[in-house]
């Protein structure tokens, strides 16, 4: 059985979770990999969302905003916008690979955008493997 | 290279008969709705599209409007009333007067009164002379023998003498119009052999009309045909058969059989086309120009002229059987002198001539397409005239 | 050994000895503990052997004070071995507390330590390839030390833990505070901080603080900080905003950014996630290209987002291992 | 973790979802999630048998929780917090996984939409255990309204409220009221005199008692929030030093209009450069002087109107003017009507028609004998002085799209449809009333659809071409609907305020002042005396941008809460 990868997707409100449910309105397929949790704007998303999913087990998370400039809140995607690098940075410090975290813009009428999206993070995702993140912690319970 | 614009041609066209084409919108539905209308000829779009600009060359250059039949299905699709069909009619006009180098045509399609003028000084002319000729030579009593008021070996030499005029007119301008449409575009060289290998298409569709038949409705087609076979063996009969046709009082079966047919053609059909274009009763007849009625009065009125004489000299009448010869020679010398080469009569030579030179044409461009590589021409680029 | 003195015990794990110093610092009121309780063991500063410590009864101790981060096995025997004895068990200071300064270890791997110390280091004697083994053969008997861990365990990841006094080290007040606390039983509520404000540094600071745009970041020896103003809105990298207070805001003070070691605030899951928020949400441009440039100015931003929290962060550690 | 009483509602939505998600099967799954007493799965929950049987389980289990698996929350969540409601559950203790447009409707593999959609509705069940109770905040409504612009949009407004008995300010920068329809003469497409309309409106709004018009003004500040808003003018600013007033204002329409777009930059038109290439504007001044004539005074025989100069075009603008092509028609119709003989052409990327009366104005246009031409949309005609020899002045070189030809088209008058762009100030604007614009520059609404006139910002309304290209009906609809709006919360005299903001716990911030940039909204007031910084409710839009910022974790998303979002995250993945 080939390895399914559980990506975690954190989506605004106003454009890519309704960009999703377009997706789901035009009946535009994609993988089935994607558990999406709604927040209100991107810019709510604190880097410790992204964080506890990989801590949780995600094998990626998944950032959608509204594209810059487009933002319901004027520009609460500009802080996602700002956030984003350095926290990959701050990832690849502990040793997780850059794939496993993407931030996207996906307006809410780009359903297709969105379905595209998974579609690629999952397969990158199948060829990358499951998160060393759970497996590490779960390994230092047992073997100091 | 830029083309420059013209906005006053249209107004040139005018007389012509194109008052809507400026409605156009170019929705394309004429094109599509055509049973003609394909690659390279696109028609009535393109035209109209010219004509809006005023694009004079292209326009003389342009064969589709001879392609075209007018079924008028163009414009009953037409979403703006732009008479696209009527478009094409008037373009037939305006290239007539075009192709005709002594400007007759154009000061007839642009005055219907200098037009009936010139129908009544020719008559008057032709029933003066005629008049003159037979007083001088034979008796009014007489229609045939001896001592006849109009013998028909003179009538017959007149004939052959204004068939060359005529000719000499109609192909000096079928010359221009070879020139206009191809002779003058050198980019597109044109094969010789394609020339000699589509001609059997002049006379077949001179006599079969065969495109026309393509038109959803069939009625028009036949009337059409009608009329122009009805006038075709007259004019064999009148040009070879003279004689035999105008000896009696007894009728010659041999010829007159044939004569009665095409009388009755031509009488059915011109009857015909003169009711629909009063009814107005379809998109063709709608819109008639001046040159519409008078050519189908003439050549009523010619038949007309032509059964009234051959009764009289039947039933004995003679001296009548001759004033009505003089009358109809009055109706016929305009007709054939002005119609055909300046008027409306000279599609009868125009559209089987465009269609052969269409033909020659869409060969070369697609032997121009495959030259250059770009594509393969598909299998209606090789032989682009469409038949629906 | 029957008194009514508090029975106490002082140990430090994978520490500096800094923790042990500050107890150390508190001068004369050193004495007044002494007076007041009997130091069971205390290896920095009292004899006490670990056999003692073994023979006690579980629960004999009324209090440890346990500083350092656990790295090793006999961090964890000992921690473990006090926790059965220790009535209470205070981690005390940054790296019992959350991890410290060695958590930050937890960044890289076990190998690279050991290949940085005992093979790759330049003092080493040229050609040595000697290793730490837990047990090696000397002259036919074996020799153990303790066991290098993959990773650095903060004290609540090993043993359960009453109280946490943070700092590196801890302010002097705070010590007494909480040797005064257990002396008069007043104790707070299980699991607290203890000796420390609700609030962040800032609430400390001197510096007047306002509405923060940062287009530039600096070292802090790039530019002569206004002294008076918020060091973050200069641009320099201040951890006070995310950091627990009650040290007296003594960096800031001092013109040093705060670099944390009083730990995060009640409500903060991850230190650093919410120090990378704070910081970068305030950047003054909408231009991802301009925004790379200015994170650039944060070399080794983990290394200081987490300089205290690595072992108590989401992550824990990395998983290059 | 709290483990409240919850029940768990799924939806087959007919065949919607249960032709893929195998309901029971996650039904059962429920049951066995914490704190779950009864999961159901049932037709059509948003039906009103639907309804009443999660009522109906609400009074039966006790349920302190309730979970909704079925479309997207966007579509009903208010349907089922009204339901949980009506059984005296409070509204936010519903929580909805969308199991329909992001799982039913976009996978195709039963088994694992089923294992998705168990997933969804695990942290669905473990969020719901983490909301509270939240109550909507009731704020007093002033019935005074500042309507920012002196165009059609505003002087509409303005009316429209007077006239209900409202106070009205009106401020206009210029000196005079109008806007642009000042600077028309006749309107398409049933050629109304533009001075008629405007002339008794303007009157009607100078004379108004409950008006007080202020030309030569602008707005320099507003404070507050919806209902309560204090507006600080400059009154008569551009005369001298001018004077500040306050006034206080319930709500705010900004009709701030449009500017035309600088024929000059298009320079392939050569205007500037042509004296008879002339911008709409100027051909309008032209028609009210009431000669038609070039710079030289000559009667123009060819006039040439070029359309969707600075629209519809890479280089500037995108987005089409909207009213150029019917102005540009109306052009055609006043030539031909003025110069019989004249010659008239319209080169456009497209004919947009499509407003009422407007498709036969353009037939009616086309049958005047108006040539039309055709240019592509990446292309630009380009206009050059004619040779000695033509009988024209000017020609333009079009690549002609219905013909494929490139054409010269002869001109002696160019008239240039400037198209709309927003005006220089609209930033500026948009920070003092705090809205947003588009990429364009447009103000924009709430909702392209549903909410055309209100803004995000609670109270402040947009109308007329400040918020897109527009023609006057449509300008005026938009100021009529601001103005109804506001009449209608005037009306019920209180606000109600949603219940979702974040706030900001007082005992632990730390007045870093972190957050107080972050806002979009100003709504984060910093109290110096206090060191403290706090939420003004109202002004919220709780998008949560503080509350991710705020590193000590000091303030709260109501409903979007950390332990809410963490409980989800644990409960997505298992």
């Amino acid at each position: 059985m080939t390895f399914e990868p559980k990506i975690v997707g954190f989506l605004c409100n106003w454009c890519s979770y309704s960009g999703a449910d377009l997706a789901g309105t035009s009946r535009i397929h994609y993988a089935p990999n994607v558990r999406v949790i709604r927040v209100m704007c991107s810019a709510r998303i604190d880097p410790t969302f992204v964080i506890k999913a990989l801590a949780d087990g995600a094998d990626g998370v998944l950032v959608c905003g509204c594209h810059p400039g487009d933002c319901h809140y004027s520009e609460g995607n500009y802080k996602t916008m700002r956030r984003m690098p350095l926290l990959k940075r701050m990832l690849a410090d502990f040793g997780i690979e850059e794939e496993r975290v993407r931030l996207e813009w996906v307006s809410a009428s780009e359903g297709m955008r969105f379905a595209d999206i998974v579609d690629d993070m999952t397969e990158r995702l199948r060829a990358l493997g499951p998160s060393p993140v759970k497996m590490a912690l779960a390994g230092d319970a047992v073997e100091r | 290279m830029a083309i420059r614009a013209n906005p006053k041609l249209i107004e040139e066209l005018e007389p012509y008969g194109a008052e809507d084409v400026m409605k156009c919108y170019h929705c394309g539905n004429c094109s599509a709705v055509c049973p003609f209308s394909a690659d390279p000829y696109v028609f009535p779009r393109k035209p109209m599209r010219y004509l809006q600009m005023g694009l004079e060359e292209k326009l003389e250059g342009q064969l589709d409007p001879w392609l075209c039949y007018y079924c008028g299905e163009c414009s009953d699709q037409c979403p703006r009333d732009a008479e696209p069909g009527e478009t094409m009619m008037s373009l037939r006009r305006w290239l007539t007067s075009r192709y005709d180098w002594t400007g007759i045509s154009r000061l007839f399609y642009r005055s219907w009164r200098w037009e009936l003028l010139a129908i009544l000084l020719v008559a008057v002319i032709t029933a003066v002379a005629f008049t003159l000729f037979g007083m001088s030579q034979g008796s009014l009593s007489d229609y045939d023998g001896p001592n006849a008021f109009l013998p028909s070996s003179a009538i017959h030499i007149f004939d052959w003498v204004l068939a060359a005029v005529l000719l000499a007119f109609l192909l000096s301008n079928a010359a221009r119009m070879w020139w206009f449409t191809m002779g003058r575009d050198k980019d597109l060289p044109k094969s010789p052999g394609s020339y000699i290998s589509s001609a059997w298409m002049l006379p077949a569709h001179f006599l079969t009309q065969m495109r026309y038949s393509q038109c959803e409705h069939k009625g028009p087609w036949v009337t059409h045909l009608a009329l122009m076979l009805s006038y075709c063996v007259m004019l064999v009969l009148i040009m070879f058969f003279l004689a035999e046709m105008a000896s009696g009082p007894s009728v010659d079966w041999r010829v007159h059989v044939l004569g009665y047919l095409a009388t009755a053609g031509l009488v059915v059909s011109s009857i015909l086309f003169l009711r629909n274009r009063m009814k107005k009763s379809a998109a063709q007849y709608r819109h008639s120009h001046e040159s519409d009625w008078i050519f189908l009065s003439l050549i009523l009125a010619v038949a007309l002229t032509g059964i009234l004489q051959h009764i009289l000299h039947r039933t004995g009448l003679d001296a009548a059987a001759n004033v009505t010869y003089i009358v109809h020679l009055a109706l016929v010398v305009p007709m054939l002198a002005l119609e055909v080469p300046f008027s409306k009569w000279s599609h009868l030579a125009y559209r089987p001539l465009a269609i052969y030179l269409a033909q020659v044409r869409a060969t070369a461009l697609a032997r121009a397409r495959r030259g250059d590589g770009k594509q393969q021409p598909s299998a209606e680029q090789a032989a682009p005239l469409r038949t629906a | 050994m029957a008194t009514d003195k508090l029975q106490i015990a002082l140990y430090w794990g994978a520490a500096c000895g800094g923790c042990d110093v500050a107890v150390l610092d508190t001068d004369e009121f050193i004495l007044d503990v002494a007076a007041a309780a009997d130091i069971r063991l205390w290896p920095i500063a009292v004899d006490g052997k670990y056999a003692d410590v073994e023979a006690m009864e579980d629960g004999e101790l009324d209090l440890t004070i346990y500083n350092g981060a656990v790295r090793n096995s006999e961090n964890e025997h000992i921690a473990k071995l006090l926790r059965a004895k220790s009535k209470l068990l205070v981690a005390f200071g940054s790296c019992a507390h959350i991890g410290g300064i060695p958590g930050l270890a937890n960044l890289t791997s076990r190998d690279e330590i050991l290949t940085t110390a005992y093979l790759e280091n330049p003092s080493l004697e040229r050609g040595s390839k000697t290793l730490p083994l837990p047990e090696s053969g000397v002259n036919g008997s074996t020799l153990t030390i303790p066991s290098f861990y993959r990773r650095v365990y903060k004290l609540d990841d090993i043993v359960p833990v009453d109280y946490y006094v943070p700092g590196c080290p801890p302010a002097f007040d705070q010590v007494k505070a909480v040797l005064q606390a257990v002396v008069a039983g007043e104790l707070p509520a299980p699991g607290s901080v203890v000796g420390a404000s609700e609030r962040a540094l800032c609430d400390d600071c001197p510096r007047v603080k306002s509405e923060k745009r940062i287009k530039h970041f600096y070292r802090p020896w790039q530019i002569m900080a206004d002294p008076d103003a918020c060091l973050l809105e200069q641009g320099i990298l201040c951890a006070g905003p995310v950091t627990r207070g009650g040290c007296g805001a003594r960096c800031p003070s001092s013109s040093i950014p705060c670099r944390g070691c009083y730990g995060p605030l009640d409500g903060v899951v991850d230190m650093g996630a919410k120090l990378l928020s704070a910081v970068v949400s305030v950047i003054d441009s909408t231009d991802p290209e301009e925004i790379e440039r200015i994170i650039d100015g944060l070399p080794d931003f983990t290394g200081f987002a987490y300089r205290f929290s690595a072992p108590s962060s989401l992550l824990q550690r990395s998983v290059r291992q | 973790m709290p483990e409240p009483r919850t029940g768990v509602f799924i939806c087959n939505c007919g065949t919607n979802i249960a032709k893929v998600v195998d309901c029971d099967a996650v039904a059962e799954a429920a049951a066995g999630m914490p704190g779950v007493v009864v999961a159901r799965s049932y037709k059509y929950m948003c039906s009103n048998p639907g309804q009443e049987m999660i009522a109906q389980e609400i009074g039966d289990h006790d349920l302190e929780r309730v979970v909704v698996a079925a479309c997207s929350p966007r579509m009903h969540e208010p349907t089922f917090r009204r339901a949980v409601e009506t059984a005296g559950l409070n509204p936010y203790l519903v929580e909805m996984a969308n199991i329909r447009e992001q799982c039913s409707w976009v996978h195709d593999d039963g088994a694992r939409a089923t294992e998705k959609a168990e997933d969804l509705v695990r942290a669905a069940v473990m969020r719901v255990a983490y909301h509270e109770p939240l109550e909507r905040l009731s704020v007093d409504m002033c019935p005074n309204t500042l309507v920012i612009g002196g165009g059609i949009a505003g002087l509409t407004a303005a009316l429209e409220l007077a006239g209900a008995g409202k106070l009205v300010y009106l401020v206009e920068r210029q000196p005079g009221l109008g806007g642009n329809v000042a600077r028309v003469d006749l309107t398409a497409p049933y050629l109304d005199s533009a001075p008629d309309i405007l002339t008794d409106r303007i009157t009607r709004v100078v004379e108004h008692p409950d008006i007080t018009v202020m030309t030569n003004s602008e707005l320099v500040r507003l404070d507050g929030f919806v209902g309560n808003f204090t507006a600080t003018l400059a009154v008569n600013g551009n005369d001298g030093p001018g004077e500040e007033r306050r006034v206080d204002v319930g709500s705010v329409i900004v009709c701030t209009g449009y500017r035309e777009f600088d024929a000059s930059r298009a320079t392939h038109l050569g205007y500037g450069k042509h004296p008879n290439v002339i911008t709409s504007f100027e051909f309008e001044h032209m028609l009210r002087q009431g000669r038609i004539e070039t710079k030289e005074g000559r009667l123009p025989q060819y006039v040439a109107i070029v359309h969707c100069v600075g629209s519809r075009s890479a280089e500037f603008h995108g987005y089409c003017s909207r009213v150029c092509c019917m102005t540009a028609l109306k052009y055609a119709h006043e030539v031909k009507s003025a110069l019989p003989g004249s010659y008239v052409s319209d080169v456009y990327v497209d004919m947009h028609a499509f407003g009422k009366g407007c498709e036969d104005f353009y037939r009616r246009s086309a049958e005047v004998k108006t040539l039309f031409l055709m240019y592509g949309k990446g292309e630009h005609p380009v206009v050059r002085r004619a040779d000695p020899g033509d009988d024209c002045e000017m020609l333009i070189t079009v690549d002609e799209q219905l013909s494929g030809e490139t054409i010269e088209l002869p001109a002696d008058l160019i008239i240039l449809m400037v198209g709309m762009e927003p005006r220089e100030d609209a930033e500026s604007v948009t920070r003092l009333v705090n809205i947003s614009q588009d990429k364009d520059g447009w103000f924009i609404e709430s909702h392209p659809k549903l909410d055309p006139v209100a803004t995000t910002t609670d109270g402040v309304y947009i109308a007329g071409a400040c918020q897109s290209p527009k023609d006057i009906p449509d300008s005026v609809a938009q100021a009529r609907a601001a103005a109804a709006r506001i009449l209608g919360k005037i009306a019920k005299g209180k606000l109600e305020i949603d219940a979702m903001f974040a706030e900001i716990d007082q005992d632990r911030c730390s007045g870093c002042r972190v957050c107080n940039e972050i806002c979009p909204y100003s709504a984060i007031e910093f109290d110096a005396a206090e060191h403290r910084s706090h939420v003004i409710s109202a002004l919220c839009k709780a998008c949560g941008a503080c509350v991710a910022t705020c590193p000590s974790a000091a303030i709260k998303a109501r409903h979007f809460t950390d332990e809410q979002i963490f409980a989800e995250i644990a409960g997505v993945l298992g």
